[in-house]
């Protein structure tokens, strides 16, 4: 914690790749569901 | 595939190391990047506000270019694309506006001053907002079309006029910008290191993979309720 | 223009005729002329009240008349089409007219109407507000003629898509205000130049850009036109 | 005097909203033949209308429009005259006045001595210096065959050609639906079939639904 509190770049590094992580994550499970629906229309 | 996992490595690679690398003033390691004098730890906000301004920009000439294809063509398919990389182009003007703002205020003293960078987000901005508008202001589909389209040519024919204004009218505050003495030429140049070099280009790439990606799903996402409409 | 072939005169008639038709009718109806002369005096009015006793600066002056300019124009220069919309003689007229003859015809309409408009704002504004003083003339004179040709020029094209889009006009001055924002920008710092007293060479960058912009602006609505008028 | 007229289309479409109006509509008519445009409402008469007069462009298909001998001078729209209920005079503008600026936008001379014969013709001679929106309805309707007539199109195309109009006004139209067929075609887009006695081709746009 005494690191952290030094270092608060690192914080908002920890911040800012979590946001991403999260949109990644989104941006994939979108990916899947279209693709789903894709094939739905497709049969 | 392949993409998606290069682009999820790329784009961890910059936040780890453009927030995480050290910074001293006389860089000796490969991993320590060098301090630009009045700058100091805000520099980092190279690495993720100028993809944003980039992608904004690499949007609007996508969607002019579909709009094109779309009035040449007349296939509703160049529309939708048209106004996919238009919303994404939007949404990253916004994204770079707001960082630059924030950051502006702890640099230069105020969130907005308008500088010619500024000014002309603040256009693109305006032109996004009116495109959209006209959109939602149109119901026939084939209409709002040919509308649009014709709207973002114009719009985009005009822009180019402000690069030879802006200069004449106000002084830069931006790297690059007549008036700063350490820049010439594009805002990239500015007394970047080698190494940060690498992962400011690493990050263009990855924000340029990842509208890719994003664009192509708005698409598909637009084309299955296309579809489901015309089922109805 | 002896040598002239048969199609271009025929196309000049009918965008002539086309103007000659909206001239007409505008003396008649002054549809479009009462609303752009009570704005002007309205805004202007409003710069006065506002200004009060205290004066502005010259520069602050010549910016704010193209203020009155701008937003006159986006009053008026929209009812050449949302007028033909509204009562519903868009076909009678694509029936009539290839689209680049309305478009030319409707274009030196918008020409003639912002040029009158912009002397007539110039006047009362050189009038009225005191401490507007131009110490170069020729620039000033080649600025407003220079500013209403492009004004007319982007909203010429605006207008046809704003009338064929269902808003008639509330989205006027959204949809203008990127387009002519780099006129505008021209010509308030031609006109702080003229209100300075600058040599006439001096301002030879602005007009060269505000050619420019019109002659690009002209070109791509000419060709896009055709699309927007064409459902 | 305008030759040998041909107009056919071939495998015509059009969708709205991604909604198909109508798809594959094929026809053919000549001069002295008339074409007649029947379907239910909704099924896209007035859209085939301004389609065969160039006013809306086809999702698919083509229309062509010959003379013979070719006449350079007239495009497209110089061939067709065009009688509608939602054609709409410049009503600020008196009959005559609105012939004239019918002509000039054409990009053709103004007669005004044919123009006052044509008046005569529908009757609103007397009232030809009132601006037209003091007509009655019906005399609009009148005002709008002297339009569509002004510049003698080969091709006259009639939407619901009896709209609007008294006894006096349907004995006039059936004589100019009579002439037109004498040298030219004449397209009507109906679903009253008392108001066409004659006709050579029928598009039914029910047909294939």
């Amino acid at each position: 914690m005494d690191f952290l509190a030094q270092n608060q770049l690192y914080i908002v590094m920890i911040i800012v790749l979590a946001i991403w992580l999260g949109i990644y994550i989104y941006l994939f499970r979108l990916d899947g569901r279209v693709k789903k629906l894709e094939n739905q229309i497709r049969e | 595939m392949v993409l998606k996992i290069l682009l999820g490595v790329l784009l961890t690679a910059v936040i780890i190391f453009g927030l995480g690398l050290p910074m001293s003033p006389h860089p000796q390691a490969w991993y320590e990047l060098p301090v630009i004098p009045g700058l100091g730890e805000k520099a980092r906000i190279i690495f993720f506000h100028v993809p944003t301004a980039w992608l904004s920009v690499v949007a609007f000439l996508t969607s002019m270019v579909y709009a094109i294809a779309y009035l040449r063509k007349r296939d509703l398919s160049y529309d939708i694309r048209s106004s996919a990389a238009a919303g994404l182009g939007f949404m990253f003007c916004i994204l770079a506006t707001l960082t630059g703002a924030v950051w502006a205020k702890f640099n230069w003293g105020s969130y907005w001053n308008w500088d010619p960078r500024e000014t002309s987000i603040f256009v693109l901005l305006l032109i996004y907002g009116a495109y959209f508008s006209l959109r939602s202001a149109v119901e026939t589909e084939e209409k709002r079309a040919a509308l649009s389209s014709a709207y973002a040519i114009i719009a985009a024919v005009t822009v180019p006029f402000f690069i030879f204004i802006m200069p004449r009218i106000m002084t830069g505050l931006h790297p690059g910008a007549k008036g700063d003495p350490e820049g010439a030429g594009p805002v990239v140049e500015f007394k970047m290191s080698p190494n940060m070099r690498i992962i400011f280009f690493s990050s263009l790439v990855a924000f340029t993979l990842l509208f890719y990606w994003m664009f192509t799903l708005r698409v598909r996402t637009a084309q299955v309720e296309a579809h489901n409409h015309q089922r109805g | 223009m002896k040598a002239a072939s048969p199609p271009f005169r025929s196309f000049l008639r009918s965008a002539g005729s086309v103007f000659l038709k909206d001239w007409r009718s505008e003396l008649r109806t002054r549809y479009a002329v009462s609303a752009l002369l009570m704005f002007v005096v309205t805004t202007i009015a409003i710069i006065l009240f506002s200004l009060g006793s205290e004066g502005a600066s010259p520069d602050a002056l010549s910016g704010m008349l193209w203020v009155v300019v701008f937003f006159a124009a986006m009053s008026g220069l929209s009812r050449t089409f949302v007028m033909e919309e509204e009562r519903g003689t868009t076909l009678t007229l694509q029936l009539l007219a290839s689209p680049g003859a309305v478009f030319f015809g409707k274009l030196l309409f918008n020409l003639v109407l912002v040029t009158g408009l912009n002397a007539v704002t110039v006047l009362l504004y050189g009038a009225v507000i005191e401490g507007f003083v131009i110490r170069t003339m020729s620039i000033f004179v080649v600025t407003v003629i220079l500013g209403s040709m492009g004004f007319a020029a982007a909203a010429t094209v605006i207008a046809a898509i704003i009338a064929r889009a269902n808003t008639k006009g509330t989205l006027y001055p959204v949809l203008s205000f990127p387009i002519v924002l780099p006129l505008l920008l021209s010509v308030i710092e031609a006109t702080k130049k003229a209100s300075d007293g600058a040599f006439f060479a001096e301002a030879a960058g602005e007009f060269q850009l505000l050619i420019s912009y019109i002659v690009v602006v002209v070109v791509a609505s000419s060709m896009l036109f055709e699309f927007i008028w064409k459902d | 005097m305008s030759g040998r007229v041909h107009l056919a289309g071939e495998g015509l479409r059009k969708e709205y909203d991604r909604r198909p109006v109508f798809g594959n509509v094929s026809f053919s008519a000549s001069a002295g033949e008339t074409l007649l445009i029947t379907g239910r409402n909704g099924s896209g008469k007035t859209t085939l209308v301004k389609i065969i007069c160039g006013v809306l462009t086809p999702g698919g298909g083509t229309l062509s429009l010959t003379t013979n001998p070719h006449d350079p001078s007239r495009d497209r729209r110089g061939l067709i005259g065009l009688v509608s209920p939602y054609l709409q005079m410049f009503d600020e503008f008196s009959a005559v006045e609105n012939l004239a600026i019918a002509m000039g936008i054409r990009g053709l001379p103004f007669d005004p001595r044919a123009a006052d014969a044509l008046l005569e013709r529908v009757a609103i001679f007397p009232r030809r210096h009132d601006q037209v929106r003091t007509y009655s309805s019906g005399m609009k309707q009148r005002v709008k065959y002297a339009f569509a007539l002004i510049h003698t199109p080969p091709v006259l195309v009639l939407d619901e050609p009896m709209t609007n109009l008294d006894v006096e006004g349907i004995a006039i139209v059936r004589t100019i639906m009579a002439e037109q067929r004498r040298h030219g075609i004449l397209v009507v887009a109906t679903n009253d079939l008392s108001d066409i006695d004659t006709y050579e081709r029928r598009v039914d746009l029910d047909e294939g639904r």
